[in-house]
């Protein structure tokens, strides 16, 4: 296991194997949001309750669950660092840390958007909207962090560090704000039950939620490819110095 | 005795924010040794003190001779002194943690320090402070001292002092690791070696 | 070892009693934020009574927030913690020595005078005993949740601001099973203080350990 | 036919909120994509001055 990661944790090495990874996933990241759109837009059926409004799910919903994922993903990456010591983790997880805040953002953006022609508010102290909405902010910390810091080794530690301490902690959050909610909300205006998913819901469901993944995976790639170009380039001008 | 070392360093090097700052640094320190580390600002010399006393990781060998005291004494930029303390205080804080059981009489009158017993630190000028840091490796009793550009900024009268100081401890049978880039002269010392990175 | 504790302890104590800014500042703050508040409501004595214990809280997290910026910033400034380091004093009593003396100074006061304030904020009298069982676990969450924060940020120019940015969120669920917890006293429920006590006896075992690898990380 | 857009485009009277829904995520991701293939481009270029 450790050996196989050995392989790919150069950078150079990984590199090779991400351009076409990356070129493969932008064009999909690509059509399947077109087709995703088409199918959201125009050719899933309105609700029956909630008519023609459903249709914000499926940019909400895709966006949520990435934005989970994302977070899921620098913590996993930073406590690879933290074991293995191995730079590219770090860089993998510093570079999807603002699509991770668009990915939130736009989440509850689109939430509130939903919202209000639904439930009649934009915005309820409800459990999963509080929780999602300190997620937000521990992105922004994240970001704080990795700007403040930016290329000492010192930063680095800093940032897995946080991401680590941030991870242990959402659960912990998103637990006690569902106990704040249950118990001291009068009985909320979302309605329970939720909208009975068919599979023509579906379809545009999952398109939107693997465009958004292979979204994530092509942003992430440019990003650690323009951070180990800058590197070399700064390698390169020392070792232009010191010769 | 001039063969058993106090300290061993093979094929140091260090990396640090992904650049290679040093490679293959080996030297041996032996008691009664001096080891100068010269070279360029930037070029890593305080690296090399800060990988022996195992703030820094480093890929290579580092062994400190059991046989002695294994403990490492170090003066840096920073001081280690807490501005509001007095002289006294600080003084009898350190000697507590290391416990130093001899009394501290003779050095504070070695570096003349006696007047100034009773007032804070911010008061006091760079090279008492310096003298300060001094006076708290005394009370470590290491045999290893790593000394980050122990001289640099001082008077002649001080350097002098610190330099007796230190030619005092190799002939204890002690060793010390300096960088600078001034040269030290160290005329007593017939035991010096010289380290070069770049 | 026990030699080494006390001998940090006293040293850490006479630095906040000596060091009067130090010492006095949280409870300031922590007063100047209780005064805020009905100030700000209008003089409406029942909105007062609604939100005296919310208030408090508030005020609490606030000057521990505040103090938190000074918990290691000297030692690591001038050298001391790398000494401490060099001369393989372990961390973990240095660490555990900083929090004591941190919650002695900045919880433990406001615990002390909490029913005052309560009364002061025109709380009910059966609250009492209920805010102060809670701030007397929620205190050092707060002091412990701080440390790796406070510890993370050693060496940034902008420190303070972004502390503050960081801790919050992570303070939340100590705030919100805080204020619960008083509520539901007065009517018999102690859940709340279990699961504050469950995350305190978690977190004083991680969370100096996880305080200790940072701090040694910052030495760099 | 003009209609038909029309009427696609009001989505029953909830069209304001599903558009807006729709337009900032997009275009936020749409953004990101483009700051970050610029700065790639301004890289690669550097690098290529460097290599002559």
């Amino acid at each position: 296991m450790i050996k196989y990661f050995h392989k790919f944790a150069n950078p150079v090495r990984f590199l090779k194997l991400a351009i076409p990874i990356k070129k493969i996933s932008g064009i999909a990241a690509f059509f399947t949001i077109f087709i995703g759109l088409i199918f959201a837009l125009l050719l899933s059926p309105p609700d029956y309750q909630q008519k023609e409004t459903v249709r914000i799910m499926y940019i909400h919903v895709p966006s949520a669950w990435m934005s989970l994922m994302t977070y899921g993903f620098i913590f996993l990456s930073s406590v690879f660092f933290l074991i293995w010591r191995f730079p590219l983790f770090l860089i993998l997880a510093k570079e999807s840390v603002p699509i991770g805040i668009i990915f939130t953002f736009s989440a509850l953006i689109s939430g509130a958007l939903w919202g209000k022609p639904t439930w009649g508010t934009y915005w309820v102290w409800d459990a999963r909207l509080t929780s999602f909405l300190i997620l937000f902010f521990i992105f922004l910390g994240l970001k704080l962090i990795k700007d403040t810091f930016s290329n000492s080794s010192k930063g680095n530690y800093t940032f897995a560090y946080l991401s680590l301490v941030g991870g242990f902690n959402l659960p912990i959050i998103k637990f006690s704000v569902d106990w704040w909610n249950t118990l001291h909300q009068p009985a909320s205006i979302i309605r329970t039950g939720g909208i009975s998913v068919s599979n023509e819901m579906l379809a545009p469901l999952f398109l939107m939620a693997l465009g958004l993944f292979f979204l994530f995976i092509y942003i992430l790639l440019v990003s650690v490819e323009i951070n180990i170009k800058e590197k070399s380039l700064i390698n390169f001008r020392d070792s232009l110095k010191n010769n | 005795m001039s063969k058993e070392y106090l300290l061993e360093v093979k094929n140091l090097s260090c990396e640090r924010n992904y650049k290679l700052i040093f490679d293959n640094v080996s030297f041996k320190l032996c008691s009664g040794g001096v080891v100068l580390i010269n070279g360029n600002n930037g070029s890593g010399k305080s690296s090399i003190l800060m990988c022996i006393s195992g703030i820094l990781e480093y890929k290579g060998l580092i062994k400190i001779n059991k046989k002695y005291n294994d403990k490492i004494g170090y003066v840096g930029h920073k001081n280690a002194l807490c501005e509001e303390d007095t002289i006294y205080e600080y003084l009898t804080f350190w000697k507590k943690i290391y416990n130093y059981k001899k009394d501290f009489n003779y050095v504070i009158n070695f570096f003349d320090l006696r007047k100034y017993l009773e007032i804070p630190i911010k008061f006091l000028s760079f090279g008492q402070k310096k003298k300060l840091s001094f006076l708290r490796l005394q009370m470590i009793k290491s045999q290893i001292w790593l000394l980050d550009e122990p001289i640099s900024g001082l008077d002649k009268r001080t350097r002098s002092l610190i330099i007796n100081l230190i030619t005092k401890h190799i002939e204890k049978g002690g060793g010390v690791i300096a960088t600078s880039h001034q040269i030290i002269n160290l005329r007593k010392v017939k035991n010096i070696m010289r380290v070069k990175i770049d | 070892m026990t030699r080494l504790f006390i001998l940090l302890l006293s040293r850490e104590v006479k630095g906040y009693l000596f060091n009067t800014n130090k010492s006095w500042f949280a409870l300031g703050f922590f007063l100047l934020c209780i005064l805020i508040f009905p100030l700000s409501l209008g003089g409406s004595e029942d909105l007062l009574k609604k939100i005296s214990i919310s208030s408090i809280w508030i005020c609490a997290l606030f000057a521990n927030l505040i103090s938190l910026e000074s918990l290691f910033k000297e030692d690591y400034k001038n050298g001391t913690l790398l000494q401490y380091h060099i001369n393989r004093i372990p961390f973990f009593i240095i660490v555990f020595t900083k929090f004591i003396c941190h919650w002695l100074f900045t919880g433990f006061p406001i615990i002390i005078l909490s029913p005052l304030f309560l009364i002061f904020l025109s709380g009910s009298y059966e609250n009492i005993l209920g805010l102060f069982y809670s701030l007397l676990i929620g205190t050092p969450l707060f002091s412990l949740i701080g440390m790796p924060i406070s510890a993370l940020t050693l060496g940034s120019a902008a420190r303070g601001p972004i502390l503050v940015f960081l801790t919050i969120p992570f303070f939340l669920p100590i705030i919100i099973f805080g204020v619960l917890s008083v509520n539901s006293f007065s009517s018999g429920s102690f859940s709340e203080y279990y699961l504050l006590c469950a995350i305190l006896s978690i977190g004083i075992i991680f969370l100096p350990y996880i305080t200790i690898k940072i701090l040694k990380e910052s030495l760099e | 036919m003009i209609q038909n857009i029309l009427d696609f485009i009001s989505m029953d009277g909830n069209g304001f909120y599903i558009w807006i829904s729709y337009f900032i995520p997009l275009t936020l991701f749409f953004s990101l994509v483009l700051v970050r293939k610029i700065k790639l481009n301004k890289i690669l270029k550097k690098i290529k001055k460097n290599e002559l």
